[in-house]
């Protein structure tokens, strides 16, 4: 059993802390440049750190697939604060793009992506499809030249609507067609004015997502990706594309250091929090957890770099660290009482993941999906007829 | 045995309900919630409440008043929390107890009959710094008083201020001199204000050091009613919602998962309605359980409908979590609910000291 | 509002204190003697105060339904340890004799039953048919002669089955009929040869529960309670009598009264536990629900005194007692930490109501059931197509 | 990164796992749990496991033993939980353990080949009172003892015991003239007895002092590894029951409201099995972190066991809460793994203090 990556990553780990070094904070010290974040990108790229699992051909830098200097790469480039070259959106297209796009769709848009002149927006949820994808109900038409889509619907919970140039959607093309099938995978150009972007704003005042609306927006006949009516397939493969586990872990782990300082800047009875009996308790159980989340997301990820199965584990983490995130967010609500009230107040932060961690448990499968997918691919158990869930 | 609602009250909640029916619909809620600087309070629900005489109901009838219990308040005060009501009823009916409590006949005779038909607005200032919200823990003192206030409800549009001091509860008027800032509060149905006195003229209520306890168990009780009332919408409004919501071809209250979901908010919300009934039953009748049944009933009820709301939240999916929807407005009610007055923590340890334990 | 029983009570409660007082504890003081309970209840029924809802005709002492005078009652001869005449088996049969019995059947079965010459055993759960008791398979056909039922097959957790020396029982007698139809209502002396009484001993080493083997045994034709193949209907009624919620409710106060006494008892660091913050705010916080429970209790009394309709509170006590009973002792594991071992240890009674906190969530429905209970009747959700539950 | 199992460790819980399926079903268990006067142990499965080298794992090479690490100690822990082993197992692989930890060349030359062989059987008793059971709390001490010592796993059978003293660690062996009455403990397959010393001889462990926390924390990780393998046999038998159990005409695995309970109790167990075993390895590898992850790991697991063995009997009905059902032997052997070495409670306060908290 050994837990550190090994001596033999170290020469990689120095060697990318030197490219960042190098590179990054750039000379103008302007942060926020997308030119600067573009020409770092580009050279990460050169040196085969990023956008390590796209060909040469279309801008990536084409590496062999390794887990370890993955995560060597997001550790160091997250605590120097550089660009990874990820846009959320983006990472979804992109291999879409590569597994079912026409070699010109490929030529045309994954460069431009992964350069991140073009962001994208993903459109799959409606009002009346959430959990239930299937049922969704914005259409395309083919015109009558059959040279552009003719598109007509509204999708909701759509991730930077605002800030998106293009977006990734599933519309109904086949209207005969039963649930399933008639769905086809379509890219929209949203700055047209068939298309109006409407903000959502959540109960913590923040504005992540976006509704969108679509009246006889237009796209091109060669923006569909896959066959038509086979964007469920399509989808499937976007859904594979998500976070790796450490990523999770670490925002946890980060949440839970937070919540230790809080527990000792907080003064209770005169004395720091953290040495309130209950409170210095539930900190000490919440750590367990947050240990058991980790160890066995460090065993997960062994598992995948020496090809073995992961187990049943592998559907866990999501539930767990969305209970686990509100456990914390009720912890730090004890510790800040009055400031729990403030929303301009030094506590502010606590109020939002006191929300922030429900919206966890909806945001891309509900809690309840998630117990689902447990049930069945964990626990063997048969298939629910009742698949439901509220989102 | 008898532990239940007369006639009497049972009118009384039904004809405040019907008002904030057709006054209080949500609309209007988020309306004002839609406006964060100068969230106040919805002046045309609150007349129409003071005519139908909810505040006169504590106050003595030879002031004006209609001489009720605690109880009578209690019931209206879950109305208002079913609703959300923007109104500042809490401060005020806690000023006016204050008075009948503690003021002397010169103090009840100016004040009670304003406070009883609205004339005047009252609120209370009891906690200092981040959570002296017990007597013991007042610092200001005398006929001048000087040091700050948190949390003090409605502050800015109230016409007098009872402030928990040294001395037990002070008396302090609109533009005594004392500056105001509204605190960006969670809760914009009820505002809250920092107040910062600086050798400002009060008058000491006499009975106040021992009526200091009183107030405490009565806003105890109050939050707890508004927070049962509350709750108990957020679990029907769930359960509307999932009789109503489709997924996969049918209504999601068909999912025994998230049926089970929906009766543990109900069992978590339902039965602590005796509690409240009870702990507001014995702050006009049994003095000596008063105090404990006070704090048991603001610890359990505050804590139970900010997890309700969070709950109420999951069941409703991704549009729960939207400023559009009525959740959030129960759940920034339900989070003033909780901090106010002290952590249900406080509250529980102060309910352990009181029992003896 | 008022809480006390109200002033009119105190004549009737100090005429029941001067009964008991002189009846009980009996002149030879032998407690357990069954002529001594017997004579006490005898003269119980004289004065109207026990068997209260049975016909003078039928043993009982006919009295108008009065909830306030039956709970004084119970607290006056539990206080005195006094017998109330009640004999669990014994109280689920007779309103069904009084419902459904013929007059001869009400005259030879009640007033032995009331005396306690007969005690019975419920019959109903079968390893197959728990929670979907309609799936019973133990079956009675009648012999050529008609004069007597033939009985095969086997119950499980029937209640009292070494004491008792009767069953009343569900038992399929048209083996066609579709599931409900075709299950009829029997009586059975079980002290014969033909039936073999198991005992079932608990996780506790208790064995409150018995398993009965029915092997040819025989019951005359005139056992039959309500029509042939009508048993579903007749058990319908049997399952309305249950213990009031008062009872439910001082159980847990008792229950919960000795949690405090164990807090104030043992030593935790140097002190009673219940001044250690964690074990002190976790007692008031259960004492929280319990007062939930005891004034919503009294609160649904008061309804039902007055008529009015007690709401959905109707469904809750017996799960909500469930989940308290579990957190109360849990936390007195918490408290007694190495004594929750020793079987033969002071602290015994805890580890028993551990498991027995358990068992409360089987026994008469489980948990489970009880939650669809409040799913349909207390939130009004549509009929569950799917109402299991392990049992 | 490499932290999972190595083909030697996978072969190793292989090889015992399939004599635990051969030599110790359930029914056998089952009887041996049946007897509760004199209930000891499954001497045959005890020396098949020791003719498979269990006792051996940890002993050095030199002293007759395999030289292995805690982890693979650990391993075997959870294989002997998950089947409930009624073995000798905890004492004997920590009376070892402090052996070699602490002993002198002498005491290991005479006792490590015979622990490592199981021609001698050991035991370690650490407890004083009702819960002195960490070092700084233990009062016996010098070359003759005198005192109690509690909750010693079988004692009784034991040739040497390990005796916490505040010398640190002492030998005692058989016979050596001190009183053992068996507990009627809840998990009879691993009987305790209690110890009354009265000026008994015993040789101290020359590197005892130092060895004593070392020893607590080898205990707290073999405790986490039992429960971990005992939870997982329960979540395992509690989702085959709902598939074969049929009520309503379907297996009542169709039940969501069921499933989600099923689910909640595999969401408790699977992801604390990164815990133990970091907990393990951090014994064997990261000694500054070792007590600190010991006491979490104990704390957590032996929690999380104990609640999963209560959710086990709702998952089976009353079948579950039978004397004859599997459940309640997991559900003893989880109360002596929560209690025995301090509750949860207690060492995730150790946790905390080692935290610097």
């Amino acid at each position: 059993m050994e837990l550190s990556f090994g001596s033999e990553f170290d020469g990689f780990r120095s060697e990318v802390r030197e490219f960042i070094k190098a590179n990054w904070p750039p000379a103008d010290g302007n942060l926020k440049s997308h030119e600067n974040e573009r020409a770092f990108v580009l050279a990460g790229v050169e040196r085969g750190y990023m956008h390590r699992s796209i060909p040469k051909a279309y801008g990536g830098s084409e590496q062999p697939a390794d887990i370890i200097k993955a995560e060597i790469l997001r550790e160091e480039l997250t605590k120097a604060r550089a660009p990874a070259g990820r846009i959320p959106g983006n990472g979804l297209v992109v291999p879409v793009l590569l597994e079912w796009g026409t070699e010109e769709q490929k030529q045309k848009w994954i460069a431009p992506t992964l350069r991140g002149d073009i962001i994208w927006a993903q459109g799959f949820s409606e009002p009346n499809a959430g959990s239930d994808l299937a049922s969704l109900r914005t259409k395309a038409e083919l015109s009558a030249d059959g040279s552009k889509w003719i598109i007509n619907g509204q999708k909701i919970w759509t991730t930077h609507g605002h800030k998106a140039t293009h977006m990734f959607c599933l519309v109904r093309t086949e209207p005969d067609a039963p649930k399933h099938a008639g769905i086809s995978y379509l890219l929209v150009d949203i700055r047209q004015p068939g298309v109006t972007v409407r903000p959502l704003v959540q109960m913590t005042r923040q504005k992540e997502f976006s509704e969108v609306f679509f009246d006889n927006a237009e796209t091109p006949a060669d923006m569909l990706v896959g066959e038509r009516g086979k964007g469920w397939n399509v989808t499937r493969s976007t859904l594979k594309h998500e976070r790796s586990g450490i990523a999770t872990m670490t925002w946890s782990l980060s949440m839970f250091r937070d919540l230790v300082k809080l527990a000792k800047e907080v003064e209770r009875d005169g004395q720091p929090a953290i040495k309130h009996p209950r409170i210095r308790e539930e900190l000490a159980a919440i750590e367990g957890q947050l240990m058991s989340l980790t160890y066995s997301t460090y065993r997960a990820t062994s598992h995948d770099v020496h090809g073995r199965d992961i187990g049943t584990f592998q559907t866990m983490p999501k539930v767990y660290m969305t209970e686990l995130a509100g456990r914390i967010s009720k912890l730090a609500r004890d510790i800040v009482e009055n400031d729990f009230v403030d929303m301009s107040g030094e506590r502010l932060k606590w109020i939002e993941r006191f929300m922030i961690s429900l919206s966890m448990s909806i945001a891309g499968g509900t809690s309840n999906i998630q117990r689902n997918i447990i049930a069945e691919r964990s626990l063997g158990l048969p298939r629910d007829k009742n698949p439901g869930a509220p989102a | 045995m008898n532990f239940l609602l007369s006639e009497e009250q049972l009118a009384l909640v039904d004809s405040v309900s019907n008002l904030l029916r057709d006054k209080c619909d949500p609309l209007r809620v988020h309306k004002i919630f839609d406006v964060p600087g100068d969230a106040r309070f919805d002046s045309e629900l609150w007349s129409a409440l003071c005519d139908m005489g909810v505040p006169a109901l504590i106050v003595p009838e030879n002031h004006g008043g209609l001489g009720l219990e605690l109880v009578d308040l209690a019931i209206v005060a879950e109305a208002l929390g079913r609703a959300v009501a923007p109104v500042p009823f809490l401060g005020h009916a806690l000023a006016t107890l204050a008075i009948s409590l503690a003021g002397s006949e010169a103090q009840k005779a100016k004040w009670l009959p304003l406070l009883a038909s609205g004339e005047a607005l009252g609120t209370v200032a009891l906690c200092e710094g981040k959570g002296g919200w017990m007597p013991e823990q007042w610092t200001l003192s005398g006929a001048r008083l000087t040091g700050s206030k948190t949390l003090v409800p409605n502050a800015a549009e109230a016409d007098l201020i009872i402030v928990g001091t040294a001395d037990g509860l002070s008396l302090v008027e609109k533009g005594a001199g004392f500056s105001i800032t509204r605190v960006d509060s969670a809760d914009r149905t009820r505002p809250v204000d920092t107040l910062a006195f600086e050798d400002v003229a009060a008058e000491i209520l006499p009975e106040g050091k021992a009526a200091s306890t009183r107030l405490i168990d009565a806003a105890a009780v109050l939050l707890a009613a508004d927070s049962f009332g509350g709750a108990e919408h957020c679990v029907s409004m769930s359960v509307d919602y999932a009789k109503m919501r489709e997924q996969y071809g049918q209504p999601i209250a068909a999912f025994q998962g998230l049926r089970y979901q929906l009766v543990a908010m109900a069992l978590a919300t339902e039965p602590s309605r005796g509690l409240y009934w009870y702990a507001a039953h014995a702050w006009d009748a049994i003095p000596d359980k008063s105090s404990h049944a006070a704090s048991q009933a603001k610890a359990h009820l505050s804590d139970t409908y900010l997890q309700v709301t969070r709950d109420t939240v999951e069941a409703h999916g991704g549009i729960g979590f939207t400023w559009e929807h009525d959740t959030h407005l129960y759940m920034k009610r339900a989070m003033l609910n909780w901090a106010w007055l002290g952590s249900p923590s406080r509250h529980r340890l102060r309910a352990a000291d009181l029992a003896g334990w």
